[in-house]
């Protein structure tokens, strides 16, 4: 017989996080998602990364999802890693912005999504110029 | 979750920016606004002390490279203190290793500005 | 001319945290709220007291609202202080068990709501057997 | 977020526990186990070190007035060390300073234990 491979077994549950699209928030969204990481069997590396990459999808959704005033994080837990989504309701981006790449020239701003790439195992950017732009992101624990 | 900034006179007109706490897209323009004014008066040769820095996002370091450009625009230098191996590494993968001279403590970082 | 005592003025906006109504996900409660409160004036005793407080009202979630699967916690944040919004959907309790009154004897159990009404300024509790839980609890910065 | 329990064995057939971290509905079980086994081993007289708990929660509390009340029923005591005014300002408000002896350090936890 088949092996059922149950993604339901393994789910430890789902945190859910709002907080208004400005500066001043950021860090409790980051403080709140190293607090979910936590409780997986992250290395603190790992959570650091975690951190900084939710840290930078919110910085993201204040500094360039215009109309939007909240962003959602959601954080899906299971044994073997952490799913971030990360969702705001303003105006997308094209889909070349968020494409990945090198960092070749010191130049202002630029690495927000390069860092995303960088520290994250797998990153979806759902761009809709209509509903906002939808960033899901995964980290496998080390095993 | 928040940053304090102190700004300190060292030998042969350069200074020293010490930071503490965290840096991101809300406590990041206090430190643009200390690296603005220093080089507004004139300083170029600028040491930021990153020793007690937990935290930097991509708009802390926009601030640095910032900084970095405009005083190479008069000949001048930004040096690193980072001892932080998780700073360390955001340097490393985004290549700003490349563009700052890193240093382990402020002795050294001093020794090459000047 | 009256001053016109305006509420929405003072509003620094909301941030909303869901967690699983299980033991391990009340650390991020605390945690969470604990980072939202540091972005207030509050001194570093008022957010303990907040963060036991928050902790308190999702451990009686947990231990007591049968039924309920999540726990929401809403954090109105003002200038003046914090509002924070506990909230179940499980089986509520009859009001005399979450009435005000004083410790006496030692017994294991029993302080939850006598340390949520020691902490915060204003505790409402509005309980019901249908709809769950729902505790709204205020505390001021001190000026 | 977490709490690390340590037994260790003190003069005079007394037990101290060290805990270190947080205690919370989490973490909490931790602990009672850990003073549950020393009291079903037929040790009575404990020192609970609190020194390096950051954070106590009613299930905390539940944990060691459930220990207290059970060493008692053999003539034993439990005693506290506890340093953080936070932690003390819990056992004040709740009236727990009246039944616990609570120390600011150990050796004096010991004298008042043996
Ligand atoms: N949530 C978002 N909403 C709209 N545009 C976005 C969003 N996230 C990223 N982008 C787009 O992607 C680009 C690259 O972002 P990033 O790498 O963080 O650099 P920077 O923010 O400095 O431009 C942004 O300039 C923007 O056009
Ligand atoms: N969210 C809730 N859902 C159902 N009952 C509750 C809730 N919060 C408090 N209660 C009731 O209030 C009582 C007192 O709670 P508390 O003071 O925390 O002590 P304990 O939890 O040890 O009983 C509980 O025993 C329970 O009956």
């Amino acid at each position: 017989m088949n092996q059922p491979v149950s993604r339901e077994n393994s789910s430890l549950g789902t945190v859910e996080l709002r907080i208004p699209s400005k500066a001043e928030w950021v860090a409790v969204a980051r403080l709140a998602v190293a607090a979910v990481a936590n409780r997986l069997n992250f290395s603190i590396e790992d959570i650091e990364d975690i951190k900084l990459a939710v840290a930078e999808a919110c910085t993201n959704c204040i500094q360039h999802a215009s109309g939007s005033d909240q962003i959602e994080i959601t954080c899906a837990t299971e044994v073997e890693g952490l799913t971030v989504r990360v969702q705001d309701h303003g105006r997308g981006t094209r889909p070349e912005h968020i494409a990945s790449r090198r960092v070749d020239e010191p130049r202002v701003g630029g690495l927000g999504v390069f860092l995303i790439r960088s520290l994250m195992d797998t990153v979806e950017y759902d761009v809709s110029p209509d509903s906002g732009t939808n960033l899901v992101m995964t980290k496998k624990v080390q095993s | 979750m928040d940053i304090k900034v102190n700004v300190r006179e060292a030998q042969g007109d350069s200074y020293v920016v010490d930071l503490n706490g965290e840096i991101d897209v809300y406590t990041s323009p206090k430190v643009k606004d200390a690296i603005g004014d220093l080089i507004d008066k004139g300083h170029y040769n600028l040491i930021i002390n990153l020793e007690k820095v937990r935290y930097i996002d991509s708009t802390g370091l926009g601030v640095l490279i910032g900084g970095l450009k405009r005083v190479r625009e008069h000949g001048g230098t930004v040096n690193l203190v980072c001892t932080n191996p998780q700073i360390k590494k955001i340097f490393d993968i985004t290549g700003l290793v490349k563009i700052f001279g890193i240093y382990d403590d402020e002795d050294a970082a001093m020794k090459a500005l000047v």
